[in-house]
């Protein structure tokens, strides 16, 4: 397969746009094509895997509109597994949302699946992108298109906070991440990712830090504090958004994003090599730290996830800033494993939410008995969260903790010991309540099982967590051509 | 006879000679498809100009057969074709897209004075943009102004004419004192030749009349430019100007104005007067980023759209300013840039007002709430064109944004402070522009009407050519980019 | 008489001023169009001045008549073409000005201004 | 150094007049002072050997201007409001820029010096080339018509625009027919004998007077411009003495409207004229086989076009000032 198809993974998902938004008037159809353009994308998506995978590395600009500013694609070990994961879990989620949507009577439902396929075509952008430009490009497209998703309820309060959402991130994008490369563009002459980094040598060593700081918060996605604010405001999104988006694509493309500057930007060699870049690993473990402690005062239950997702995509960011080759590998592998654990979670809280229309902790009292199936699921995702085996959390837990011994870096493994006792202590209250408990005092307690539709996608990623902890070699070998060329 | 060695006359002749045979005609419709007809072919005369500049360079013509500077010369380069672009395309597609509107605007009877006035218009700023002759711009800037004056004043709103009164007075003071100006040069070298004059002004570099007559060209053209805080007439010009006529003008009428500027300072005084770009520079930059800032907060407060995207025009204006004022190559790429894919969107926006207005009868905010829902197509195009006003990748708007950050940052010493100023100004401009976007898809229809109300096909088939070009020379900005460095280099020329 | 030579640029230079400021102060629009025409015959005046050559007739050739001084023709022609651009302002200004009386009954513009800041 | 004497008075008379306008809160007295001053203005270009200027600001300034001033105030208040006083940094502002620029005209040439830049470059060209390029006596109209043409076409249009602008706001040409004419029960002046008879004298002359200052601009000091204000000035008194309805029925609106746009376009296609012979736009050389001829013609054509022009539009303007209630 030539390079010159790349550009086929944006356009099928926008297509698949067009053809939801025209077939709007017919549900049934308007599905149809949603799910088949998910399971196009993936087959098409993992077609390119192999060839990744043997070290190819696809490349097509597009356009050049100024001179070393061109919008170009190509295909590397980082990009492709977020490709992989946010195209192979849109088919899940666009199970999960027909049954959610459906079974919510929701509005709007046209646009809802509109703006979804577009939100993935961005995300394909960011995972394709050959240099900042498009990656900055996809990255707005990414934050727009979510936008109408975040407010889809419409009354005051969702657009309250969906202005929230997009003030912050396009705030931080517009006023921190376009200087940030704007002056990798001027101090180099390029914006294009190579591997080893562009920065050395043409940015001054105390500058190097001032430069990652306006990258790493300038992709508010990554919801590093005190930028975070933006993901538990979208909270108020319908869950196949919170699920998708802010557990697996947005907030995925943000800690894509900085792994891939630090990468291909920095070098991380070169970074390991700079004092002023130090800091990013203490607001990282903060960023944890403190994250896992506001969850733990949560009382409803998606905010919780959403704290908890800000600590999980710290992980990542400390995991890169560690800069030792198995600790990068973890960081790319953490993105998977958090990506099926939290989605299982949000899943489950959309089950929850459709069957009994509940969205606070201590509603959920007993619910496990009538529920199993889902919080089964709950509970497999809780422990991928904390990191016990056999779950996908407990091997990039795994790396990233021998990575950090690697670096002799005693700030990351304590941060990484205290944020696992602290997931643990809010998770399993939540499981132990749910299956032990005795119902909660008035609390509508006839319901049962959610829609079908919704427990098959909730099965398959529940069982994806385990299978990851089994079978992931193939990522492995994928990501550890990140880290060839690195020095153990 | 070979008529491709007269476009630049050809350029100015044809849309000014159409305008009285359209003053004859009996019909709006007529006069209408007259104008359209010339404005359309006078668009085709401008880019078979650009293409010939690009091929061979600055075009020469010599009005009468007098050679310069004895008679009037036309010269033509890459910056006059940008203008001339801009103009007869803003014409073009103003008057396209805007004939219902004015049809409800205009009755009937006065329909063909309006169409030759608006011929004239766009005649006059040609003519401005081809002129070699000081003085023959200012003819041709009155013609433009008189003309522009009649269809603002075309307004439905009384205060269209309150409105024009003023843009009359502050017009005519500007041009005065551009005339001023013009007429100290002529006293100390004798000529009224652009070419000639930069020649001359060498023998009288630093005698008092140069200086004043650079200050007073300098002020009266950023009265018309509206650059910030000399822009008093333009909000509410542009707010009660028949819809239509603010999609031509807010596109290219201070654009044209901007340009003589940069043709004075750069072509005639910066290669002559000691330390003229410093003053320049010490004189334009603080009031553009003082228009930057305070016109984009001011915008953020509007209930009217128009009046909202009016103020806009002046925080844009500002980074125009800003960018000329540079006195850098960076600089001036950025700025004639920005002048073209700021009238992309400018035009597509108030395009959108066009077709707004034309359904809901009121272009006040309040009452366009739920527009995005009712006007899905409009509204889209509407956001596009928005998106590149704020300078979002992949529009043009982020070209011209690009070049201006980078040009900035070469400023010893205040390159950050600026790209910070730049950069607050971006975030306003999404505060302001989002406002409209949040209540337009979210807020309640007035009288909870849901009902869509699209307007025709063929107008927002035009909205959408609009909008879509804004993408287009956000990834392909090749055209103009080329123009903007061959008039850079003509504008530097009096530099090396 | 280098000074008295002068004279004709101050009163170029007054009479701009006193135009400026009546367009500033004055509120009757009438009265700013006449002050505009102030202001601009100003110009002519300078204009005119820089065209005057000492001992010179004006620029009209006379059959038979050699070794004639003739002013400066062309700041004539600059300015006969600002006369009409002058005159031709004022005529827009004034049909604004009447359609202005007859939308708000009044010509004064701090008046105008107050009735269009109420809705 | 009387003639300069005799401008500094003249000079110093003009500041008077014009502090007076602005003083003056009647508006008549205004108009009247705006006519005065416009002669004095006149007087002192005639002094600068500016005799066509000396003739269009007198035609212009003191009598087409005060017309439509007066035609004007017949439709709005004529007395004027008390203005604001200046505030002090307007003041200051407006004397801060008034002493530099008499600070600024040190540096200049002074009053008639032969030697001043403004004498050398480009002015002695025309002189000593007029005879043999274009061979008109006056110089003025050489420039105008020929060498710089362009303007004068510019000029033309602005003329057109400003009539197309009053047209447009208050109606006239082929829009609103004057309504108010055709109630109006009173002619004119025409039951007082000592104006009619003075009229009756006087139209044919100034329209004679018109006539040979259209044709003879090469010669004397005029051209189209000047005919045209001069025609209409007589027209007006015609209008004055006999009313509009009879000026009106000798020359119909539409009439004036075809005059207006005929005279635009008549200049406009002597210059595609030029293109068409294969010479530039408005080369009026190529218009016979002999240049100089070719340019008489052109410029004969184009001073024409001028006049037809400024007749039909400044009527225009006057009927729709005058048709306005």
């Amino acid at each position: 397969m030539g390079a010159q198809t790349l550009p086929v993974i944006l356009l099928l998902p926008l297509l698949g746009a067009v053809a939801i938004a025209l077939s709007g008037r017919w549900p049934n159809v308007r599905e149809a094509i949603s799910l088949l353009t998910a399971v196009t994308l993936a087959v098409l998506v993992f077609s390119w895997f192999p060839d990744v995978s043997a070290g190819a590395r696809p490349a097509v600009t597009l356009s050049e509109p100024l001179p070393g500013l061109s919008l170009a694609l190509s295909l590397e070990p980082l990009g492709m597994m977020f490709a992989c994961i946010a195209s192979f879990l849109w088919i899940i989620n666009t199970i999960y949302s027909i049954g959610y949507m459906r079974g919510n009577r929701e509005k709007h439902q046209t646009r809802f699946y509109v703006c979804f396929a577009l939100a993935i075509a961005a995300a394909m952008g960011i995972a394709l992108a050959d240099n900042l430009f498009t990656l900055f490009l996809f990255y707005e497209i990414l934050t727009l298109s979510t936008y109408p998703l975040v407010a889809h309820k419409g009354d005051a309060k969702t657009i309250a906070s969906a202005r929230v959402y997009l003030g912050i991130l396009i705030g931080t994008s517009i006023g921190l991440l376009l200087p940030a490369i704007i002056w990798t563009y001027v101090a180099t002459g390029t914006t294009t990712f190579t591997l080893g980094g562009i920065i050395q040598g043409n940015v001054p060593g105390p500058a190097v830090g001032l430069l990652l700081g306006l990258f790493v918060f300038g992709i508010g996605k990554a919801a590093l504090m005190p930028v975070h604010r933006w993901l538990p405001a979208a909270m108020v999104a319908p869950t196949p958004v919170s699920a998708l988006l802010h557990a697996v694509a947005v907030v995925k493309a943000g800690v894509f994003c900085v792994t891939k500057v630090i990468i291909y930007i920095f070098g991380v060699d070169f970074l390991f090599s700079q004092p002023s870049a130090q800091w990013l690993q203490y607001v990282a473990a903060f960023t944890i730290i403190s994250a896992s402690v506001v969850a733990l005062y949560q009382t409803n239950l998606k905010r919780m996830l959403a704290y908890s997702t800000i600590a999980q995509l710290s992980y990542v960011i400390m995991a890169t800033i560690i800069l030792k080759p198995l600790a990068e590998i973890g960081a790319a592998v953490h993105i998977a494993a958090h990506a099926f654990g939290k989605i299982t979670l949000f899943f489950a809280a959309g089950a929850i939410y459709t069957a009994a229309h509940k969205t606070e902790l201590w509603q959920l009292a007993g619910i496990g008995r009538r529920m199993p199936i889902t919080m089964g699921a709950f509970t497999i995702g809780a422990l991928s969260m904390i990191g016990v085996p056999p779950t996908g959390g407990f091997v990039s837990k795994w790396f990233i903790l021998a990575g950090a011994f690697q670096a002799e870096n005693y700030l990351a493994i304590f941060t990484i010991i205290a944020s696992t006792a602290l997931n643990a202590m809010y998770f399993l209250p939540i499981i132990y309540f749910a299956w032990l408990a005795p119902d909660a005092p008035d609390v509508d307690m006839a319901h049962g099982e959610a829609p079908p539709a919704i427990l098959l996608a909730l099965g398959v990623t529940a069982a994806l967590t385990i299978g990851f902890f089994f079978f992931n070699q193939p990522l492995l070998d994928l990501e550890s051509q990140l880290v060839q060329s690195l020095p153990l | 006879m070979n008529l491709a060695d007269h476009l630049p006359a050809l350029q100015v002749a044809l849309p000014l000679l159409t305008a009285p045979l359209v003053i004859l005609l009996r019909t709006g419709f007529l006069a209408w498809l007259a104008a359209l007809l010339a404005s359309l072919v006078s668009l085709g005369l401008a880019l078979l100009l650009t293409a010939a500049v690009l091929e061979t360079g600055t075009q020469h013509y010599a009005v009468g057969g007098w050679a310069p500077p004895f008679g009037i010369a036309l010269t033509v380069d890459g910056l006059s074709a940008l203008v001339l672009l801009l103009i007869t395309g803003a014409s073009s597609l103003a008057l396209a897209g805007g004939r219902q509107s004015l049809r409800l605007d205009i009755d009937n009877r006065r329909a063909p004075m309006f169409y030759g006035a608006w011929l004239i218009a766009m005649a006059g700023l040609c003519g401005i943009a081809v002129a070699g002759d000081a003085f023959n711009v200012f003819v041709f800037m009155e013609i433009s102004s008189l003309a522009t004056y009649i269809l603002i004043a075309a307004g439905r709103d009384r205060r269209a004419l309150s409105a024009v009164f003023k843009y009359l007075i502050i017009g005519t003071i500007g041009a005065t004192f551009y005339l001023i100006g013009v007429g100290f040069i002529y006293m100390m070298t004798g000529t009224l030749n652009f070419a000639d004059m930069a020649l001359r002004l060498n023998d009288v570099i630093e005698t008092r009349p140069i200086i004043i007559a650079a200050g007073f060209i300098t002020i009266g053209l950023a009265l018309k430019a509206a650059i910030f805080p000399l822009h008093i007439w333009l909000p509410r010009a542009y707010t009660y100007a028949p819809n239509a006529v603010t999609v031509f003008i807010a596109a290219c009428s201070t654009k044209v104005s901007i340009y003589i500027l940069l043709r004075f300072n750069y072509a005639v005084f910066h290669g002559n007067l000691l330390g003229h770009s410093d003053l320049f520079a010490v004189f334009i930059i603080p009031l553009a980023l003082s228009g930057i800032l305070l016109a984009s907060a001011i915008a953020i407060y509007q209930v009217n759209l128009k009046k909202m995207l009016a103020f806009s025009s002046v925080a844009q204006i500002g980074y125009i300013a800003l960018a000329a004022g540079l006195a850098s190559q960076a600089g001036l790429v950025a700025a004639l840039l920005h002048m073209f894919n700021h009238a992309l969107a400018k035009g597509t926006l108030f395009l959108c007002v066009v077709a707004f207005v034309l359904t809901s009868r009121s272009a006040t905010i309040a009452n366009l709430h739920g527009i995005g829902r009712r006007m899905p197509w409009t509204m889209a195009a509407f956001v596009l064109a928005a998106l590149s006003l704020v300078g979002v990748p992949g529009t043009a708007g982020f070209i011209s944004k690009w070049y201006l950050v980078t040009a900035v940052m070469e400023v010893p010493g205040w390159g950050v402070p600026l790209v910070v100023a730049i950069i607050a100004s971006s975030l306003m401009a999404v505060v302001y522009v989002w406002k409209f976007v949040e209540v337009a898809y979210y807020g309640k229809a007035p009288g909870d009407d849901t009902a869509a109300m699209e307007v025709a096909l063929p107008l927002r088939a035009l909205i959408w050519v609009a909008a879509l070009s804004n993408v287009y020379f956000g990834l392909f900005p090749q055209l103009p980019l080329a123009l903007a460095q061959s008039g850079t280099s003509t504008l530097l020329g009096g530099l090396n | 008489m280098k000074l008295l030579g002068l004279f004709n640029y101050w009163v170029f230079a007054v009479l701009l001023m006193i135009g400026l400021a009546a367009l500033i102060s004055r509120q009757n629009l009438v009265k700013k169009i006449m002050a505009l025409a102030i202001f601009q015959s100003a110009v002519f005046l300078f204009f005119i001045t820089m065209s005057k050559i000492e001992n010179g007739t004006a620029p009209i050739i006379q059959a038979g008549v050699d070794n004639q001084v003739f002013s400066n023709p062309l700041p004539q022609v600059l300015i006969l073409t600002a006369i009409v651009v002058g005159i031709s302002t004022t005529a827009l200004g004034l049909a604004i000005a009447v359609r202005l009386y007859e939308e708000y009954g009044t010509i004064e513009d701090n008046e105008i201004l107050a009735m269009d800041r109420k809705p | 150094m009387t003639t300069l004497l005799i401008g500094i008075f003249l000079l110093s008379l003009l500041v008077i007049t014009a502090i007076a306008i602005v003083r003056a809160t009647d508006l008549f007295s205004a108009v009247m002072l705006s006519g005065i001053f416009s002669l004095l203005m006149a007087l002192n270009f005639f002094l600068l050997d500016a005799a066509d200027v000396a003739l269009t600001e007198a035609a212009v300034g003191a009598g087409v201007a005060t017309v439509l001033l007066l035609a004007g105030l017949r439709l709005t208040p004529s007395t004027e409001a008390k203005g604001r006083s200046l505030r002090a940094l307007s003041i200051g502002i407006i004397a801060a820029v008034a002493l530099l620029m008499i600070y600024a005209s040190f540096g200049q040439p002074s009053l008639g010096d032969p030697l001043a830049p403004a004498q050398q470059h480009v002015a002695p060209w025309y002189i000593e080339k007029t005879p043999e390029l274009v061979d008109i006596p006056n110089i003025v109209t050489a420039v105008l018509a020929s060498f710089r043409g362009y303007d004068t076409l510019g000029e033309v249009f602005v003329v057109l625009t400003a009539g197309i602008g009053v047209m447009f706001l208050l109606g006239g040409g082929r829009g609103k027919p004057f309504s108010r004419l055709d109630s109006k029960v009173e002619e004119g002046l025409s039951r007082h004998l000592i104006p009619k008879v003075m009229a009756r004298l006087l139209v044919p002359f100034i329209l004679l007077f018109a006539l040979f200052v259209q044709f003879h601009g090469e010669y004397s000091p005029g051209g189209g411009f000047q005919a045209g204000a001069i025609f209409v000035a007589g027209i007006i008194l015609f209008s004055l003495v006999r009313g509009e309805r009879l000026t009106l029925a000798v020359i119909p609106p539409r009439v004036l409207l075809w005059m207006s746009a005929g005279g635009a376009l008549l200049y406009g296609s002597v210059g595609l004229a030029g293109i068409a012979m294969g010479g530039n736009f408005l080369e009026y050389s190529v218009l016979a086989d002999d240049p100089v001829l070719g340019q008489h013609i052109g410029i004969i054509v184009i001073e024409l076009g001028v006049g037809l022009t400024v007749t039909g539009v400044l009527l225009s303007i006057f009927h729709a000032f005058a048709a306005r209630d």
